[in-house]
């Protein structure tokens, strides 16, 4: 236990909130906070972008395509003469922007369908599973590939396609959101410690606010971070297809897809975005999975 | 004679339920039929009966937890079945209720200062440092250390969350305390505790009690007056000493013969009661009880029997 | 039993149409038709007369609302017409055609992820805490963590393209079928896996297999008999779905190793615009899942007995 | 007459975790006759469940046995159940011992039929086969009371009420008529009428099949009306022993005492229950002197620094317990 009991007063003791609770078990787990600092870096990287970029990621030096990675190009360049590592490093934006706004988006349209659905019940829950049934019978991809072409794609400026991107996801993604927030509301509405604060005389407000919003809070979050590999995966196969980010702006996947016709020859190419790619994935999975065990009231310190 | 504080008058909890998945037949689970009881002030009344017999049923009902099906419940001179939200809101200042799991009553994400604060932020009760002020006394009230505040409930043990959630009940200076099966999820010197304490605080705050467990040895420790229920119902209701010593239903004689006794002078022999209790969905047509009754007879098949009087206890009639 | 099934494919039909009706508007809201795409292919443009002439043929000039009710109409004779791409075929036959190529790499990699991801999945339940659980969580984490897209570049460039042991794609040898099922295999392989050792662990600390444990079986006794067929439930309800998928074809891995599947045409029908195959598709691929579903369902009423969809009485 | 059938010296058993090693049962001796009925009674985590678990050998890991001896009478003379090969011990378990769990709704096998559960140890011990094995069955459940036998053979455990599933282990732990039952809780989740019926069953069956019966639970009361020997055990320890009318009338150990002034009985209401101050020491940590010690209103210095351990106060009765040893 954290604190003896005799030795302190109330007043000297550092209160201890949930989330500090939860921070202390984040930190212990070596994987997870390796995995955080790596992302933060990368967040980093993608902010400051333009000042670490060696070179112009657009700028195409026509003397030295296909150059194997060298002291003047680090990871070498590509079929335009282009810095491969000033590419991935720009990259970062766009797998970052797709990533962590979609998760936001996700969240902002499912959790109030979810809670909503969970709160009142009756036919507005039936109304709202009958919606997600139907949804969740088309394959995800399938859905997102088709929302993605009728929104217009990855054409027209980045912000244009990055919107594009970001709106499909959400389109596609938020019936996870709404289905756990809604199983979340329905256990919650149904636990003891609701039906205390019910006895209590506490009026439907006050719960929502108390208990069900803080406890149904922390499955999404976790959901959230679990869903950022997830949302960069699918950013990347759609540009890859080249139904994504549309050239010349960089996307790890799309640089795959690009690259992916002179594989042959210039195999390294395609393994540097790909690497990265693969372990950007990795670190948020880990990241994720750290993020749910400290959140995880369940485990005791 | 002090004032009754409670009264249940036919009261009625039943729910709808559906069998298989698209089935269009509606079933009612009655899990309360018909009770009537009476809490006088600061009397504790005992409510056992094996699990499904609608003990539990009846507290939440009784607090309003449930809405009743019918009948009604008088709590303090008020019926409290057709008062509106917010009115009854206030009235549960006056009822509060301790629960069975004290780990799941209890929110996870919340200090102890929280939870117990709880009850006063939600009826705006004194200032903030007063509330604070509350917090501690309670906590030593129910024997918990100070430093209890600023933890979270998972690192005490059950017996100290039991406690916590006794504190949480006294916030707010309740005159009715519904312990539904307090200390059945409790070793038996840690329930020792419990119940001496729920004793010390009812002479200390003039507390009633509706006492709702299993258990007949704790049921009648804690009251003066024991109900019996079975599938539902009240099957017999009486002074404790009464109901334990010369109870007249014969689902009560055999609840005590089964009660396996820490005497071994006392080895009982070859029980009487046979069977299981049947399912309250597809209760048995007339007295409830019985296809297990040791004393049945034709008649019992039909005829409902109906409460009476005999002497102080009040067992149902038994043809 | 048979009342639940008519009722889980009542379902179905409504979920059919409500599917039906989603993609029809999304596809009506892409913005270009059919012959313009047409128009971009063959470098110019095509001339607006012939252009009304198609669509007038095709019934595209007539309200929107109009030709969904005709496409209704034709699919419930499950005629989806003809290709607005691949000139003079019908969907149906395209279907026969590239649906075969997608079956059998879904089957392949379904017979190799069982093996492997449950293979390794039993093996780390039963050997908790040793090599080969840390050897499975790897593996997992490595499946996880992987595009599938990108894997399948990595084993061509490998051992197609460097060490040039198998061909870099096709299928019309078995050696062609190694990398692609190793590529898709990656999302079902760690599914399994997890969710077999998952399951399995959890199985193997009940209770009852202390009492069959208790009883003297032997250990064999106790994991076939007693474990397995209890840990199989989980296994079902995400294996099922997930291996349905898997026969629907897979973009990625079909157009990298240029395998002429279902999968592939359906990425180019959108690109296409070619209305009928995209309905037909994503119709099928709908159905497809959706009867899963229902076969998970009662595959679960056949290992526990616990569920029925038998009335009960 | 009193023949030896158990005799357990000093078992140990730990469990390494990543918090520490719980040592759950710190040396327990005991013996058992043939044909006697030994309760072990304690309150949650004093190690009354992993003791049981061990003499079946049914400790997994991070569990293990790290010491002691089980010597067991067996057909064929007396052996060490620790020296037994896992093989061995397969032959040992639901033939010549068995064993009975607390929850009877989680003990049976959902998937599998109530008469292939019970037909399991008579073909696998007993070399039955099928059609004798489902007659013996049949008899077995019609002994332990459940209507319809036959018919229920193809029943799965679902179709059962909670007391008709306890029922069918019992069936199912004496189908091999063995020597030793051991029940763990076997009532707690049961209803007291229910309750009522399994404890009568259990005492009739223990005549019939001649088989001794150790009995584990936390109801002093389960243990009054069953057992002839009890032991109490706190912490991992063996505390006290003894014949059940003495432990109960004459109880020596200031834990035990403490433990039945805290029960409420039928018959005699106190004002006040008996309690026992603060919670048990941790398992993680090794403990010195008298594990009762911090919560014991009797303790002496000497209590603090050493481990008292079993001494015989009176015939058959033995107690862990400076000062009530030298009373």
């Amino acid at each position: 236990m954290a604190v003896s009991a005799t030795t302190l007063t109330p007043a000297k003791v550092k209160k201890s909130s949930s989330l500090g609770m939860a921070w202390r078990r984040f930190l212990s787990r070596k994987w997870a906070v390796a995995a955080g600092i790596f992302i933060l870096l990368e967040i980093m990287i993608a902010i400051f972008a333009p000042v670490i970029a060696p070179y112009d990621p657009y700028y195409s030096d026509y003397t030295a395509t296909y150059q194997k990675p060298n002291a003047k190009y680090l990871l070498g360049t590509d079929d335009m003469g282009r810095d491969v590592l000033s590419r991935i490093i720009y990259g970062t934006r766009v797998s970052y922007s797709v990533g962590v706004l979609s998760q936001v988006c996700i969240v902002i349209i499912g959790l109030p369908i979810g809670a909503i659905a969970g709160l009142i019940g009756g036919w507005v829950d039936y109304v709202t599973m009958r919606v997600i049934d139907v949804l969740s019978s088309i394959p995800g991809m399938l859905l997102y590939i088709l929302l993605m072409v009728a929104l217009g794609g990855g054409s027209g400026n980045v912000f244009q396609a990055l919107s594009n991107i970001i709106l499909a996801m959400s389109l596609t993604g938020w019936i996870g959101i709404a289905r756990l927030v809604r199983g979340q509301v329905l256990s919650l509405k149904e636990s003891d410690f609701v039906r205390a604060a019910r006895s209590m005389g506490a009026d439907n407000t006050w719960i929502i606010k108390t208990h069900i919003l803080r406890n149904a809070l922390t499955p999404v979050v976790i959901s959230m971070t679990l869903g950022v590999p997830g949302a960069m995966f699918g950013e990347a196969g759609l540009s890859f297809l080249g139904l994504g980010i549309a050239p010349p702006t960089p996307s790890w996947g799309q640089m795959i897809g690009i690259y992916q016709s002179f594989a042959r020859t210039w195999p390294h190419l395609i393994l540097y975005p790909a690497l990265v790619l693969a372990v950007t994935m990795l670190a948020w999975i880990l990241l994720g999975d750290g993020v749910r065990d400290a959140l995880d009231p369940n485990i005791r310190m | 004679m002090p004032e009754t504080l409670l009264q249940t008058v036919d009261l009625v909890k039943s729910f709808p339920i559906r069998r298989g998945f698209f089935s269009q037949h509606h079933f009612r689970l009655v899990a309360v039929d018909r009770v009537n009881l009476t809490i006088r002030q600061g009397e504790t009344l005992g409510l056992v009966g094996e699990s499904g017999c609608g003990k539990s049923t009846l507290g939440l009902t009784i607090m309003q937890l449930y809405e009743p099906t019918s009948g009604s419940v008088i709590f303090d001179g008020q019926e409290l079945t057709s008062m509106g939200g917010g009115e009854m809101q206030k009235k549960r200042r006056q009822m509060q209720m301790i629960f069975q799991d004290p780990l799941a009553a209890l929110d996870p994400r919340m200090t102890v200062e929280e939870i117990l604060r709880e009850p006063m932020d939600i009826h705006r009760v004194g200032t903030v440092t007063e509330r604070g002020t509350e917090v501690t006394r309670l906590l030593k009230v129910t024997g918990m250390p100070s430093d209890a505040a600023l933890r979270f409930p998972t690192e005490f043990s059950g017996g100290q969350q039991q406690r916590i959630g006794i504190a949480r009940a006294l916030a707010l200076q309740p005159k009715l305390l519904i312990c539904d099966e307090p200390v059945s999820a409790l070793d038996v010197s840690v329930q020792a505790q419990i119940l001496n304490l729920l004793r010390d605080l009812q002479d200390q705050f003039g507390l009633t009690y509706l006492f709702i467990s299993h258990n007949i040895a704790v049921t009648g420790f804690m009251s003066q007056r024991i109900g019996v229920m079975y599938l539902g119902q009240m099957v017999e209701i009486g002074p404790s000493q009464v109901i334990v010593r010369e109870s007249r239903h014969p689902y009560t004689n055999a609840l005590l013969k089964a009660v396996p006794e820490p005497e071994p002078k006392r080895k009982r022999l070859k029980r009487s009661l046979l069977g299981d209790v049947p399912s309250p969905i597809d209760r048995p047509s007339g007295c409830p009880f019985h296809p297990r009754c040791p004393i049945a007879e034709d008649r019992c098949q039909v005829e409902a029997p109906a409460m009476r009087e005999i002497g102080r206890t009040m067992p149902w009639r038994v043809i | 039993m048979g009342r639940y099934i008519l009722m889980r494919l009542a379902g179905v039909v409504g979920v059919l149409i409500a599917v039906s009706f989603i993609t029809f508007m999304l596809m009506k809201a892409i913005p270009s038709g059919p012959f313009d795409m047409m128009g971009v292919q063959a470098n110019k443009a095509i001339p607006d007369q012939l252009k009304r002439q198609l669509e007038a043929k095709y019934g595209l000039d007539q309200p929107v609302f109009m030709q969904y009710l005709l496409f209704v109409r034709n699919a419930v004779k499950l005629d989806f017409g003809y290709s607005f791409y691949y000139q003079g075929q019908t969907i149906a036959q395209i279907f026969q055609n590239q649906w075969p190529y997608s079956i059998q790499l879904g089957l392949l990699t379904m017979g190799f992820s069982i093996l492997i991801g449950m293979g390794l999945g039993i093996l780390a339940a039963m050997k908790q805490g040793t090599f080969f659980d840390y050897l499975g969580t790897a593996i997992s984490l490595f499946c996880l963590a992987m595009p599938s897209f990108v894997l399948a570049l990595l084993l061509q460039i490998v051992f197609a393209i460097k060490l040039g042991w198998v061909p870099t794609g096709g299928w019309d040898s078995p050696k062609q079928w190694i990398l692609p099922v190793l590529a898709n295999s990656l999302g079902p392989v760690l599914v399994l896996q997890r969710y077999t050792r998952a399951s399995m662990v959890d199985v193997m600390r009940s209770n009852y297999v202390r009492t069959a444990k208790a009883k003297g079986l032997t250990e064999q006794r106790v994991t076939f008999i007693h474990i397995f067929k209890n840990a199989l439930t989980p296994i079902v309800t995400v294996g099922g779905p997930m291996l349905a998928g898997l026969i629907t074809g897979s973009f990625f891995v079909e157009s990298i190793f240029r395998i002429p599947g279902i999968g592939q045409f359906w990425v180019t029908a959108i690109q296409n615009r070619d209305y009928p195959l995209i309905m037909a598709t994503t119709l099928a691929w709908t159905a497809i899942i959706s009867i899963t579903y229902l076969i998970t369902d009662l595959v679960y009423a056949v290992i526990d007995p616990r569920v029925t969809y038998v009335k009960e009485k | 007459m009193d023949e030896l059938l158990l005799e357990i010296n000093n078992l140990q058993t730990e469990f390494k975790l990543n918090q520490g090693t719980v040592h759950a049962v710190n040396g327990v001796s005991f013996k058992l006759n043939k044909g006697e009925v030994l309760g072990i009674v304690g309150e949650s985590g004093c190690g009354k469940s992993v003791t049981a678990l061990s003499v079946m050998r049914l400790i997994e890991a991070p569990g293990r046995i790290k010491a002691g001896e089980m010597l067991f009478h067996g057909e064929k003379g007396v052996t060490d159940l620790l020296k037994l090969s896992p093989t061995d011990m397969e032959q040992v378990r639901g033939n010549q011992m068995s064993m009975i769990f607390q929850d009877p709704m989680t003990s049976l096998n959902p998937v599998l039929t109530i008469g292939y559960q019970i037909m399991e140890p008579l073909k696998i011990h007993r070399k039955m086969a099928e059609e004798q094995a489902q007659a013996t069955a049949v008899k077995l459940l019609e002994r332990v009371g459940i209507p319809e036998a036959a018919l229920r053979l193809k029943d799965y455990p679902h179709q059962f009420s909670g007391g008709m599933r306890q029922r069918v282990m019992v069936a199912m732990a004496v189908a091999c008529s063995p020597r030793l039952l051991i029940a763990d809780e076997p009532t707690t989740a049961l209803d007291v009428t229910i309750q009522a019926q399994i404890i009568d069953l259990i005492n009739e069956l223990k005549d019939e099949f001649g088989t001794a019966v150790i009995i584990i639970t936390h109801d002093l009361g389960v243990v009054a009306e069953i057992a002839n020997q009890v032991s109490v055990m706190y912490a991992g320890y063996v505390v006290e022993n003894g014949p059940v009318q003495q432990i109960f009338e004459a109880p020596r150990h200031p834990y035990t005492k403490a433990l039945m002034g805290s029960i409420p009985r039928l018959h005699s209401w106190p004002e006040r229950l008996t309690t026992i101050e603060g919670a048990p020491p941790s398992l993680t940590d090794r403990i010195v002197g008298c594990p009762f010690q911090p919560r014991c209103q009797f303790r002496i210095e000497r209590c603090a620094s050493e481990n008292p351990g079993l001494m015989p106060i009176a015939t058959g009765h033995t107690c862990a317990c400076w000062v009530a040893g030298h009373e």
